[in-house]
Formats: structure tokens, C-alpha cells, sequence
């Protein structure tokens, strides 16, 4: 156990973010660091390599802002809703740049965390034979199997600088919790040279320690810990709120109208002074909607050794 | 995500202007081409299939009426790591909570992709494409050239891993004409075996590939692993020869081709009145 | 969600595992399937192939009977209490017969169920380098990293024929949840051609439903499930019981004279007529010397979309 | 599992006759070869690092005195995936019951092993072994031919793979005589870098290796990644010639060779009444 590394997030992100590093923003539809990465748009980051398997809107939103200028990813949608406008602008007719994109399939970009927070020089998987996909994409090699079985297509290790994730709880030294889907969160947490944790909720160590299989990404790969409740809006938390699927349909026409969008990040991320300002601007009766009902894990025991 | 990603466009294709809305006094009024239509066709594929990996959209749609209809017992796994979903409302995507919450296991990407998928555990995958081509390849990344494509597509997503390790696939498509079903795709996102082949010397995959691809005008199938897709039904209203000239190769024909039957009544009543509520897929 | 798996463990090894097969027993210190294992004994079985990573007593067991010719492991004694002499006498003095062993790391091992159970040709990892095993183990070979940092080694998959675990919980079909010390658990099912597993208590599926990220083994992996109390003896069950040190000592002197040792397969194992005879036979006042003290996980919530 | 491996002959050796039992009057009475007197050595070892992979047996022992004493906040890990334990009774094993309830994490081995311990967060990797050779390779193997052998040690465990990254490596030996410190190990079951490095064209390991072996007569150390161990101390009551006489090879000395400082009444205290009070390691 060490200290606390609670921190707010605009000190987080002023911290461990800098121009031109290579940052993960990670949550497979679920726990999306929108908080944090909104951060990284008010604080203007520029020149950003940008790894997320969904880019999602949160993507759109940073490319918008002219932060990321490069995008490693392994779907470039947004789920059930449709086109990332600005990403097509920006891959399509290079408005207003071109992005430069790295793609994988979603086991790939897994597997890249995999490796980079294994340190192992290169992980294997059965994709990609006959696929067009290594061809534009030199990272993805193969390797001869020294058992006979043929060649089998290879990913390198991903490396950020930092990697930032949302979670349900964590105390306050990093301990981190997080249940439903879990996502690539903690290998690109363990690959990661720091990891700032957003969370629902800090929680007392007892908490964490009642119930230690939960604890998914533990203090030591943790450097800041920011309590931000609400912070994967539009996405979701669950047990906590649900996704605000109207919000997803919104951003279609925004993300479509380039001023749109530069006047959407203008007015909810520039126009607020943090996350608590946005979700003021959103309104209580907007979130009352998103609000979800108790369904109890239940309680297991560990037990303890009677004396 | 394993997205429907037909829809490369702007704007709805005719496809999208279903019959939703309407009472199901008559089965007739559903057209072939309408999300209810297809989702019935795909459905009824399902029946005796142990275990789907369900993309969004239409095998949303379609998973969901296999279980209150041809198959109870199918279990349905999700990329986001579900295994043996029971949603209490119809998911929005592969990653809605409503697919976590009641769930049997919620694994690990890890557990889904390696233990699940790559360990052969799932017997279809039901993908949606913007192209499939003559032996079942599938893009789902870009129409025209990479560097500067005409259209940005979704790309694999976990398509192209469902492709090498689920024991076959099953593709809808919203559209059928020679772009959507070209003799070779622009762009090769995830490849039949045939492909795969072709590659010598590579630890091939173990599944067979798309074996089914349902069009607005009909049902497709490749009759084994390296064979290519050939007409096996057309939808009611649809001739043969208006399946052939909308399909960007010389279509074979079997000899055996089918009318594909229609929705019944209660199918149409599910998805409408039950399954897709608030009408997401249904327009 | 399939049909009920509910069967016998007389049933189940009858079933699943027969003469000169591969079998894996894991469960790392904790859970370790005793009770199968017991029955393996009482059923016979010849020429087997066990793996495990930490063969422990269960192991020794084994081989006193008679059941086991062949051994995979990265461990040959018994955690803190010393030696397993029946593994030892077989391997120092051919006693009463040479045991053919196959030697990994434990990531070593580990990592050829991960690759078993992924069907990977192979799983790179960071050891061996300068060790003598790999020229021991003609299995452990190496690759060159096709991104330029030199040769890895790198394991095989092990596809064990029968898997068998214990746990503390699944629902009828085979949902298997399990807590604590999870080890090498869900990949060596997963790697397995059938598995069986055995638990303290089959739950209804709404116990399992209600917090599905404590499924390890879902249901589609495993064909029989056994409800087996007290299954792990001496072994123990986090928050059901304690692991029996006493029994753990004794073993050492039974172990140490293979005459003893072969009084006690014949006594506690060939004695009883299973499980609960074992139990029985224990007696009431050990098994509550063994137990815990309830320590709460505490629920947490998965939430329920509202209408 | 990385346990205490050096006794393997049969019977208690001399360090195993300790004066466990006896009142803490006076510390002069706890002799260099004792559990409590190399215990306490090796939990001073551990001030100032942060983060602990224990193994079976006198690491248990080291590792919780020094939470007790010299670092409150070392982060004890253990192989079997327990990261931060605070446990509430000594563990007897490193999947003891008591490591798992109330820890900070209980992680999958795939993440302990790949995460934790390959990702290079392990800065003390505290093992046990049979025998220790001059550039600190490790055999917790066999003693003679692997084929068969005169002694079939417990082997690896995790002992290869926490040799491989763990930043340092401490060995705490119950004997020092030429064949627990052999010029050269009878077999290299955990390499030291210098043996890896022989291995032209293979990516090297991060770790440093065996800093660090502690033993009944004193203390040696290795003075970089590449050196051999060599006399840094002796401990009370042993000369520089008897610790050189009983070592395997042609043991350098260092010019600042000191005499380890005794455990304090207060380590012993600790270790008897409150650690290992059913005296399971102290004997």
C-alpha cells in the first residue's frame, strides 16, 4: 500500500498529458474516459497519438479539437449509431488534414497491450492470414512456428506514455475496481509509463480489500486517482448510470457539420471549467433519465482464520 | 465491433424504408427488403446453432427472434466479452449493460477472444459487410483506395478474428447489387479460406468462412470451404434472373433453388411489438 | 444456457477420463481437486499423464496408486512442507519404476495452457534465457522476434484430454464461479477436450446471473458438474474451509515408506466408497477445526435499465 | 512456488536447530545460523524497496518483520497472485488463505507472472536454493544428473521467471559449504545475466539478478550485473577465512568487509511472538 495519489483532474492531466505522446483512452463501449479526454481538449493538447480499439465519439471529439494528430485503433465507428464524421473528413478528403491511422482488428490491438505490458517483443494470433490488413500495415508481421505448424501472423508491443482509464471505485492510493465489461483497461494500464484512474467513486481501502478479485489494475500501476462521478458520459458505468444513447444519436449531425462540432467542443468543454461544469450544463433532469435500478451482486465470503 | 456496416452511403437505402409501424394484419405487406424480412430469413438460420457471436443491428434483431422462436437455447456471446446473454430489453450494440446485467459470464477480451473464439467455441458469427465477394471475402474498411478511400468503413473491428476462428458465418446484407456483392472486394478486411490458401506456408484458420449471405433479394451459400456462393433462394416477388443481374459475378444457380418463405404473422409481431420496441432497427 | 450437467463424480471419471489419457488436475495451492483425484484412484485408471503445475500430495497420491506414468509440472514438492517422496523414489531410484517428467517455469507451464486453450502453435515468454531447462525439454524452443530484438523462447499449447477443477460455486448447466486464487483454472479447461468440475455448492442461475464477472468457466466449456463438499481436502476452499496442515505434515512421514503410503490409498481411498465416505471417515471434529470465519465481499450493482 | 529449496538432504541440518523457544533475554544467544538471525539479515535487505516477490518458508518470515520494522509500505506479491497481503496470521505457503483475504488484489496468474512480474514491477525477487554458484546462477533442480538424480530438488516453480525480471534477486541460504556454493552449479535451473548473456542473439532479461545471498556465516554480494558474488560481511563470531574456507570457489573479499550487526532484541521478539508463534519456520 502507498500513499495517496488522489489528485483533481485538471492537475492529473496537466501532469502525465504533453504534447506529442502517445496516450490510451481505453473502455470497450463501457467505462469510456470522456472526462479525462475532455480534460486533454481544454488543456489544448496537441500533436497527440491517440489508442483506443472504438475511437467512439470521444475520438471524434479530440480530433475536432485538433489534439490528435494520430490514431491507432481497430474499429473507426461508433457502435450501433453510426459514422465518426470528422474521422471520414479527416481519412477521406484530408480536412482539414489527413490522419495518419494504424488499424488492427480488435484481438490485435488487444494483443498489442498484451504484449506491451508483458514486455514480450511480440504476441501471436490466428487473424489476418489472407487478409489485406498486414499489407498497410507493416507493424503487423508473422513468425515462422518452431513446432511445425506454419507461419502465424505476429502484433508488437503498444507502449503509451500514459494510459488513462474510467472505473466504478478505487481507493485512493490506486487500488482500482471495475465490473461488467472490462475491456483492454489493464494490460494498456500495465503497458503504460503512468496511468491516471478516473473513478465513480474513491472508496475506503477496506472496501477494495473486502472483495480483492475485483481489484483489476492494484496501486502500484497507478499514479493518479481523480474521483469524477458521471465521468464516462456519454458512455456508460454499470451498476451506476446507462448510456446516454440519445447523446449518440446527437453527435451524428454535429460530428457531420465540421462548425458544428468546433461550436458543440466551444460551447460544453471550452465553455466549462470541469467535468462538474458539463454535468451541470447537462442538466439534473437529463441525468435522473440515465439513472439505472439496483441489481446486488450478492456477497461472497473469503473467510478469515479463527484464532 | 462487429457493426452493421452496410450502409456506406449517405442517407437511407430503400432498404431502410421498412414497414415498421404498420399493424401485422398481413404478412404480405412485409417486403423482402425490410429489416423484419431479413431479420426472420437470418433467424431461421439460427435454429439447431449452439452458439452465435452476434454483431450489432440486424443479428441483434435477428438473435433475438431465434431465441423466442427456432432456438431457445442458443447462447449468445458478444465481442465486449458477454457470454450467455439474457437481456431484459433489446441491446443498443455489442456493449449495451443490458447484455451484462443477468448475464451467465462476463469474460475477459482476453477469455472472449482467445478462450472463446480462437478456441472454437463459437459455431456462427453473424457479420454484417459492405462487400462479400464471390468466395465469401468481406471488407468492411474502405471503398476505393486505402490511402485516400472514397469511403472510411468501420473496418474489422473483431470481424476479421470471427472470420478466421468461428466455425462459419453468416452475413446480411441491406443491399444487393454488384457493389455490395463484386466479383473481388475493393478491400479485403476479412478473407475465406480461399484466400487464406493462398497464402502458403500460414497455419490456416479453422473456419470454413461465410457460408450464408442473405441479401434483400435472397439467400446465398457457399456449398464447402473453397467452393463459391451460389444462389439458394429468392425472396417472394424476386425471379432468379433479378438475383443474377444485381450480383457482380456470373451467379450460379442451384438447381434446387427455393422460395424463401415468409415471415410468419408472430415473427413480424415480435420484433415489432416485443423485440425492437422503440423501432432502432426497425424504420 | 444448455441443459443440466448434473452427475456423479463416480459418474463423471467413469465417463471422462480413461486409461492412457492426458489429465489435467490444476489449482494452485488453493482448490485443488482432492476429491477427483481420490475417485481416479478408486476407479483404477492406469498410464495417465498428469499435469499440474504444483503436483502436490494429490500428485504423490496418484503415483503411490499406480495411476500415473507420466508427469508435466514446474513444481515437484508440496508448498512449505517439504518433499514428495513418492516422486522422489521414482525419480532418484527408479522406485518401483523411472517416472518420466516433462519440467517447465510455472509461466512456462502456465503459458501452454494460455496457447492450449487460445489454439496458438506457440506462447513467447521472457525466461529461459541461460537456463539449462530448455536442453532438458526439447519442447521449449525459440523464435526470433520479427521486430529485431533478438530470439524469445516460446512454449507449446497442452491440450490436456480431461480437465477436471474444483470450485467453489456453479449453476447446473456449468457456469463455474471461483474466488481467491484463481491459477491456471480457465485455461486449462479451456485447453481441454472435456472438463469436469466440481464444486462446493451448485447455486441456482440466478446466484450465477447475478454477478457474472466471478464466471471463470462458463458453461460451454465444461460437461459435467458434480456438487463435491469439502472436494479440495486437505486442500482448501477460499471462504468454505481452511487447508488441512496437519494433514499436509503427515503426509511427509506416509510418503517418506511406500508401504505406508500404499496403506493409506488403501485405507482413506479404497476404504471409503467416496467422497463422503472420506469425509465421514475424517470425522466431524477435524473438518470444524477447519473452518472459517465469514469475511464479506460485499455487493456491489450491476443495475437494471428501467422501463 | 519459489520455496525455501536449500535443505535437501535428509534430516535438520545444524541451522535448523535454532534457539527457538527460549526468552529473549539476550540476543547474543540467537547464533548467525539461526532463522531468527537470518531473517532478521534478510529483512534489512528489504528497507527502502518497494515492491516484494516472497517465496515459502525464511522469505515469509523476512518479509513480515520487515513490514514490522524497516519498511511499513513494501508491497508484499506472491506467485500465486496476491499483490499487497496484509495478512492477519503467518502464511504457511505462498497460496496460504490468510495472503488472499484482505489483500489489496487478487490478480490471475496470467497477470502476476505477464503483468506484474515481466512488466518489471518487482523490485526484490526473494528465493531459496540448493545452491548458488560464483556469478549467481541458481539450482533448485537436481543435485548430480537430471537423468537420474542423487537428489530431485522441487524445481523451477517460479524461480526462472522471477530470476528473469524482478529487478534484484535475494537468496537466503540455510548452509554455506562448497556445495550450497559451488564454483559452478550442478545445474542451472535460474540463470544469472552472465550466463544469458552467452546466449548470442536472445533478447536479455531486464532483471540484475542475484545481488545478494544471504547465509549462515555472512553476507555476499554482487557488485554489477556482470560481477561475482563477493564477502561483504561476516557475521559475529565468523572470520573472513572461515566464510572463505567454506565457500566453492576463490572467494574475493571486499576492502570494507564489516560484521553484520546482531538482530536486535526487539526483531527476535517479533519473530517469536508475534510472527511465527506456532513456530513453523522457527525451529
Amino acid at each position: 500500500m502507498t500513499g495517496s495519489k488522489v489528485t483533481t483532474l485538471t492537475e492529473a492531466v496537466a501532469a502525465h498529458v504533453r504534447d506529442g505522446m502517445t496516450v490510451a483512452l481505453e473502455g470497450f463501449g463501457h467505462l469510456i474516459p470522456f472526462a479525462a479526454g475532455h480534460e486533454i481538449i481544454r488543456q489544448r493538447r496537441r500533436d497527440l497519438t491517440m489508442c483506443r480499439m472504438t475511437p467512439d465519439i470521444l475520438t471524434d471529439q479530440l480530433l475536432v479539437a485538433g489534439c490528435v494528430s494520430r490514431l491507432v485503433a481497430s474499429f473507426f465507428a461508433s457502435g450501433s449509431a453510426g459514422s465518426l464524421y470528422e474521422i471520414r473528413r479527416r481519412v477521406e478528403q484530408h480536412d482539414p488534414a489527413p490522419l495518419e491511422t494504424e488499424e488492427y482488428s480488435h484481438y490485435g490491438m488487444y494483443c498489442r497491450y498484451e504484449a506491451g505490458a508483458k514486455r514480450l517483443p511480440f504476441q501471436p494470433l490466428l487473424s489476418y492470414v489472407g487478409s489485406d490488413l498486414p499489407a498497410l500495415n507493416p507493424r503487423i508481421r508473422s513468425v515462422e512456428s518452431p513446432y511445425g505448424e506454419g507461419r502465424v501472423y505476429v502484433v508488437p508491443p503498444l507502449n503509451p506514455d500514459v494510459t488513462i482509464v474510467h472505473a466504478q471505485r478505487a481507493d485512493a492510493s490506486g487500488n482500482t475496481q471495475l465490473w461488467g465489461i472490462t475491456g483492454a483497461q489493464a494490460p494498456a494500464a500495465y503497458a503504460a509509463s503512468a496511468v491516471i484512474v478516473t473513478v465513480e467513486e474513491i472508496v475506503a481501502p477496506e472496501v477494495v480489500r473486502a472483495d480483492p478479485n475485483r481489484t483489476l489494475i492494484p496501486a502500484h500501476a497507478v499514479d493518479a486517482v481523480v474521483e469524477v462521478p458521471g465521468g464516462a458520459h456519454p458512455s456508460y458505468a454499470q451498476g451506476c448510470y446507462d448510456r446516454d444513447s440519445a447523446f449518440y444519436r446527437e453527435w451524428t449531425p454535429i460530428s457531420r457539420d465540421r462548425e458544428a462540432a468546433l461550436a458543440w467542443i466551444d460551447e460544453w468543454i471550452h465553455g466549462t471549467a470541469d467535468h462538474a461544469g458539463y454535468l451541470a450544463k447537462l442538466g439534473q433532469q437529463r441525468w435522473d433519465g440515465l439513472r439505472v435500478a439496483p441489481a446486488p451482486s450478492g456477497s461472497v465470503s473469503y473467510g478469515r482464520r479463527k484464532e | 465491433m462487429t457493426a452493421d456496416s452496410s450502409r456506406h452511403g449517405s442517407g437511407p437505402s430503400t432498404a431502410e424504408r421498412s414497414s415498421a409501424g404498420r399493424p401485422v394484419a398481413d404478412v404480405a405487406d412485409v417486403p423482402p427488403h425490410s429489416a423484419e424480412f431479413l431479420a426472420t430469413v437470418a433467424a431461421r438460420e439460427l435454429a439447431g446453432r449452439h452458439r452465435v457471436f452476434a454483431g450489432v443491428g440486424l443479428p441483434t434483431l435477428a438473435v433475438d427472434l431465434a431465441k423466442r422462436t427456432v432456438n431457445p437455447g442458443v447462447e449468445l456471446v458478444y465481442e465486449s466479452g458477454v457470454v450467455g446473454a439474457h437481456p431484459e430489453a433489446m441491446a443498443e450494440g455489442i456493449a449495451d449493460s443490458v447484455l451484462v446485467s443477468g448475464s451467465e459470464a462476463m469474460l475477459s477480451m482476453d477469455a472472449l477472444f482467445g478462450y472463446v473464439l480462437q478456441g472454437g467455441y463459437v459455431d456462427v458469427g453473424f457479420l454484417g459487410a459492405a462487400q462479400v465477394d464471390r468466395v465469401g471475402n468481406i471488407n468492411t474498411s474502405v471503398i476505393g483506395d486505402w490511402r485516400r478511400p472514397e469511403v472510411r468503413l468501420p473496418g474489422s473491428g473483431g470481424a476479421s478474428d470471427i472470420m478466421a476462428s468461428a466455425r462459419e458465418i453468416v452475413v446480411v446484407l441491406r443491399r444487393h447489387d454488384p457493389h455490395a456483392l463484386p466479383a473481388d472486394v475493393d478491400f479485403c478486411t476479412s478473407p475465406s479460406p480461399v484466400r487464406a490458401r493462398r497464402q502458403e506456408g500460414f497455419h490456416q484458420p479453422e473456419g470454413a468462412g461465410v457460408t450464408t449471405v442473405i441479401t434483400p433479394l435472397g439467400i446465398l451459400r457457399r456449398p464447402d470451404r473453397y467452393g463459391e456462393l451460389e444462389l439458394a433462394a429468392v425472396h417472394p416477388g424476386v425471379t432468379v434472373a433479378e438475383a443474377a443481374e444485381n450480383t457482380g459475378w456470373d451467379l450460379r444457380v442451384r438447381a434446387d433453388v427455393a422460395e424463401t418463405p415468409r415471415p410468419r404473422a408472430e415473427d413480424v409481431r415480435l420484433l415489432r411489438e416485443e423485440i425492437d420496441t422503440v423501432r432502432l432497427y426497425l424504420r
